[in-house]
């Protein structure tokens, strides 16, 4: 039997757009145990009036995107003994830039919304670029795409913070993910809100739980605009 | 359901670098560096405006300058120039393609740099 | 004569069927959920589109089923599957006695398949483990959970059914006779308890459904919650799906998904469905297993461990032995309280199957005169489902 | 709001800001090495003197490179600047009056500059 940990989850609680505060339930849990687990502890055994998103467990549908102790985590794979210790705590918030539902449950529409308007392709075949070269061809295979849309770099891009209409990494990824720059894509990712507004924090890449590397997608993509709008000045008239 | 929460005024949590990585060192750094760089620019035209009246004006100016609290001015520029220089080269490079997996051993060399010049720049002009 | 209206109780795999199927046939559907979708089981599991094949030597009801609803949601749900086949892997002496009685049953139940002999398999599967006697190649393939859910539905929206997330249902209406006419739900993201009446309340509930059906005063479906652990690791060691060629039994599976393997399962019983801890000594057999079908899992991370608790329909047998195929019940019959139907068993990969008997059980105690077209249409994407607007009554 | 989406076209952050920005940048970059070169290796102790400023000015390419990396400066500030003010998200009306007043401020000091170049050549 293992040792259990005694930790404080310091969960933020907030309903119908009341004022926002803290609650803090103290759980004896296993450290090799996940942070969602903990808080799926929290709402089976203690409060069940605690609201929070996840839905696979094992990083593959991106539903439990949270902040964990302030950095954004998918709080499935994250373990407890990776981010506090015996006696400390763990601090719970909502993913940043998102409308809140409710708790730590975030309304992501525009991300979903957004990265339909680019074209992102949810299934791919097995053979795809990404920011470590091809991967090597396997016939006709198909395999379900990295990215898995939930939102953990939008909710660290510093740019993110100031203004909503600012499509963000994930979005940015996907249109390179999609390849090719279809008149409406183009509009999307080249106007003011798409690729030139990034500045190169690289938050998104280093939150991605998803081999996606929205940074380096975002600088390949704003290179494919730059030669297709030089390749249009040239075949124009 | 909440409203959207970005708002103009969350401005100042661009430069809080708890929880966040190198690369918000880099961003916050450019920033403040980039503002910063922009306000001297125009007071330096304005100084130089002081070359316009003739010798006399200038020199005694220079002369104004060469003052302690004028030099740390000047030192705080010199290293904003640096960093943002520095670090402008690491965003250039990679906005093209060139070292994106490596952006942070790169960021490291850099600043490196420009705390080594920076400390160069520093005794030039106080062991005069 | 109106719509007929229908609350759906759950939006897991089988309740947003249901709100599809119920919706296209041009019924008012509201959905309520206690969590957001796909929370339970449904979510919780390693995503194995079955061929039918594990099921094909001991519950060929269930290898039909599955091998029929494979090639539909091959069609009507591409957008979220890897459609890449699977493989039968046999290694020892008790998998190749296990071969021929497998052959013959996936014959019986039409489920396609081809032998490769072990350089063949192993060029098809470089990882796979080099005592590998035979493999068959069938056709198995992965989905990812949450969007197949949502590609549901998003279709039901797109016909005009109603979500309500976060809604948990917490008793029943009743007119004088015992009958349900509606439910009382606490909406959580508000902390309100609210009301809504139905022409008939459907509980697509799985696991729970024994919690619910109680609440309407029905204390006696049998369904046997049997959890199981499947532990994911980080790289994608196989293309296509990877099963041990023997009777069911724990971890005999490997299933890729992005840049990932998921091993699974065990089986047992569990006492409270809503927290089920996982074990290290489960996790240590998931992975001992798996090393034996693909050895370089030894050389992975492990990302992450979890656990599901499938419905399963009790006939009196225990653990693996419980038919897998689904059942609806109609509580008019077996304790005279009409206006409820329980849909609980199945799979995944039958849950349009599920929602079509469920939903023409609806139609017919509701004389509304409507067949079930969820065949030919394929679903609209997934992420429609957060863009068609849901307008709340 | 609703669908995330806001693709009215206006005077906002594009390629071509971004690219000017990069590329005068880095000739910013190469002409300030330059200058520190000059100022503080071959001219012992600095141009510090009128005098020693005016002789500078007295050699042909001096004045060009300066008025080039005044243009550069200027403009690589001013765009910078307008990356941040745009970062605010500031709304149409408030972005008009911004993107005219950088172009006023810009130019103002462009010409100014200029013709301070011109004054000090003019003295030698």
């Amino acid at each position: 039997m293992v040792d259990l940990w005694h930790v404080t989850f310091e969960v933020f609680r907030q309903k119908d757009n009341q004022k926002s505060h803290f609650n803090f339930f103290e759980l004896d849990i296993n450290p090799d145990e996940y942070v969602l687990d903990g808080i799926e502890r929290i709402w089976a055994f203690t409060d069940r009036t605690l609201v929070f998103s996840h839905a696979c467990h094992h990083s593959t549908c991106g539903a439990c995107g949270m902040l964990v102790n302030g950095v954004e985590k998918l709080t499935c794979i994250t373990s407890i003994r990776d981010v506090t210790r015996d006696g400390g705590k763990i601090r719970i918030e909502p993913l940043r830039n998102f409308p809140i539902i409710s708790d730590l449950s975030v309304d992501m529409s525009s991300l979903y919304s957004r990265m339909e308007a680019v074209g992102h392709q949810p299934i791919l075949p097995i053979q795809e670029e990404d920011s470590k070269g091809k991967v090597k061809s396997e016939g006709d295979l198909l395999r379900l795409a990295d990215c898995i849309e939930c939102g953990l770099c939008i909710s660290a891009c510093p740019i993110a913070l100031t203004t909503s209409n600012y499509i963000g990494p994930a979005v940015l990824a996907g249109a390179q993910q999609h390849g090719e720059l279809t008149p409406c894509i183009l509009e999307l990712v080249n106007s003011e809100n798409g690729a030139w507004r990034c500045h190169s924090a690289y938050e998104c890449t280093e939150v991605c739980p998803s081999n996606v590397d929205p940074a380096w997608r975002i600088m390949e993509l704003r290179r494919k605009i730059i030669a297709n709008r030089f390749s249009s000045f040239f075949t124009r008239k | 359901m909440s409203e959207y929460p970005q708002q103009p005024g969350k401005l100042i949590k661009w430069f809080d670098p708890r929880h966040r990585s190198l690369g918000s060192w880099a961003f916050i750094l450019n920033r403040v560096t980039g503002l910063g760089l922009t306000l001297y620019l125009f007071l330096h035209l304005i100084m130089l405006g002081q070359l316009a009246k003739g010798p006399d004006a200038y020199d005694g100016f220079i002369a104004l300058v060469k003052n302690p609290v004028f030099l740390v001015g000047e030192l705080l520029v010199i290293a904003a120039a640096l960093i943002h220089g520095l670090n402008g080269i690491r965003v250039g490079l990679t906005s093209f393609g060139i070292g994106n997996s490596k952006q942070k051993q790169l960021f490291i060399i850099l600043m490196s740099l420009a705390a080594v010049a920076i400390i160069y720049f520093a005794f030039r002009m106080f062991a005069h | 004569m109106d719509k007929p209206h229908v609350i759906v109780i759950g939006a897991g795999f089988t309740g947003v069927a249901v709100a599809y199927d119920l919706a296209k046939r041009g019924m008012d559907v509201t959905v309520l959920e206690r969590g957001p979708i796909a929370n339970g089981t449904s979510g919780r599991t390693h995503g194995l589109l079955h061929s039918g094949a594990r099921y094909a030597v001991d519950d060929q009801e269930s290898a039909i089923e599955c091998i029929d609803e494979n090639t539909i949601l091959r069609k009507i749900a591409a957008q979220v599957i890897e459609p890449n086949g699977g493989l039968f892997v046999g290694i020892d002496d008790s998998d190749m006695n296990y071969r021929d009685k497998f052959i013959e049953g996936c014959q019986e139940c039409h489920i396609p398949l081809e032998e490769y002999k072990p350089e063949i398999a192993l060029r098809l599967e470089p990882e796979l483990t080099k005592k590998i006697r035979t493999a068959i190649l069938v056709p198995d393939g992965t989905f990812d959970p949450l969007r197949l859910a949502l590609a549901f539905a998003a279709s039901a929206k797109f016909h005009g059914a109603k979500f309500r997330l976060f809604c948990e249902v917490t008793g029943f209406l009743f007119d004088g006779l015992g009958n349900v006419t509606g439910v009382k739900f606490s909406d959580r993201t508000k902390g309100k308890m609210e009301e809504l009446s139905a022409d008939i309340v459907v509980s697509a509930t799985g696991s729970w459904c024994g919690e619910v059906a109680e609440m309407a005063g029905d204390p006696n479906i049998p369904i046997r919650p049997t959890p199981g652990v499947m532990v994911t690791y980080d790289q994608r060691l196989c293309q296509r799906v990877i099963n041990r060629l023997n009777e069911p039994g724990d971890g005999d599976i490997i299933v890729p998904q992005r840049q990932m393997i998921t091993v699974g399962t065990t089986s047992f019983e569990a006492d409270n469905l809503d927290y089920i801890p996982v074990t290290e000594q489960q996790v240590n057999l998931m992975y001992h297993r798996g090393c034996e079908l693909i050895p370089s899992i030894a050389n992975t991370r492990e990302r992450g461990a979890f656990m599901a608790s499938r419905p399963l329909v009790d006939s009196g047998l225990k653990g693996r032995s419980l038919a897998r195929t689904f059942k609806c019940f109609d509580h008019k019959v077996s304790q005279n309280i009409d206006g409820l139907v329980t849909i609980t068993g199945g799979k995944a990969t039958t849950l349009r199957l599920m929602a079509e008997k469920t939903v023409d059980l609806v139609c017919q105690k509701l004389s509304f005169p409507a067949a079930c077209e969820t065949i030919e249409t394929p679903l609209i994407s997934y992420r429609q489902y957060f863009s068609i607007p849901n307008e709340v009554n | 709001m609703h669908d995330g989406f806001d693709v009215k076209s206006r005077m906002g952050e594009s390629a071509g800001a971004w690219f000017f920005k990069v590329a005068s940048g880095g000739l910013i970059i190469l002409v300030l090495f330059i200058h520190l070169v000059i100022n503080h290796l071959i001219v012992e102790g600095g141009l510090l003197k009128y005098a020693d400023v005016v002789k500078y000015y007295q050699t042909w390419i001096v004045p060009f490179m300066e008025v080039f990396f005044l243009i550069f400066v200027v403009s690589h500030s001013l765009i910078g600047l307008r990356s941040v003010l745009l970062d605010l998200h500031p709304s149409n009306q408030v972005l008009r009056w911004l993107n005219r007043g950088l172009v006023v401020i810009g130019c103002a000091a462009i010409i100014y500059g200029t013709w301070l170049v011109f004054v000090i050549v003019g003295r030698g």
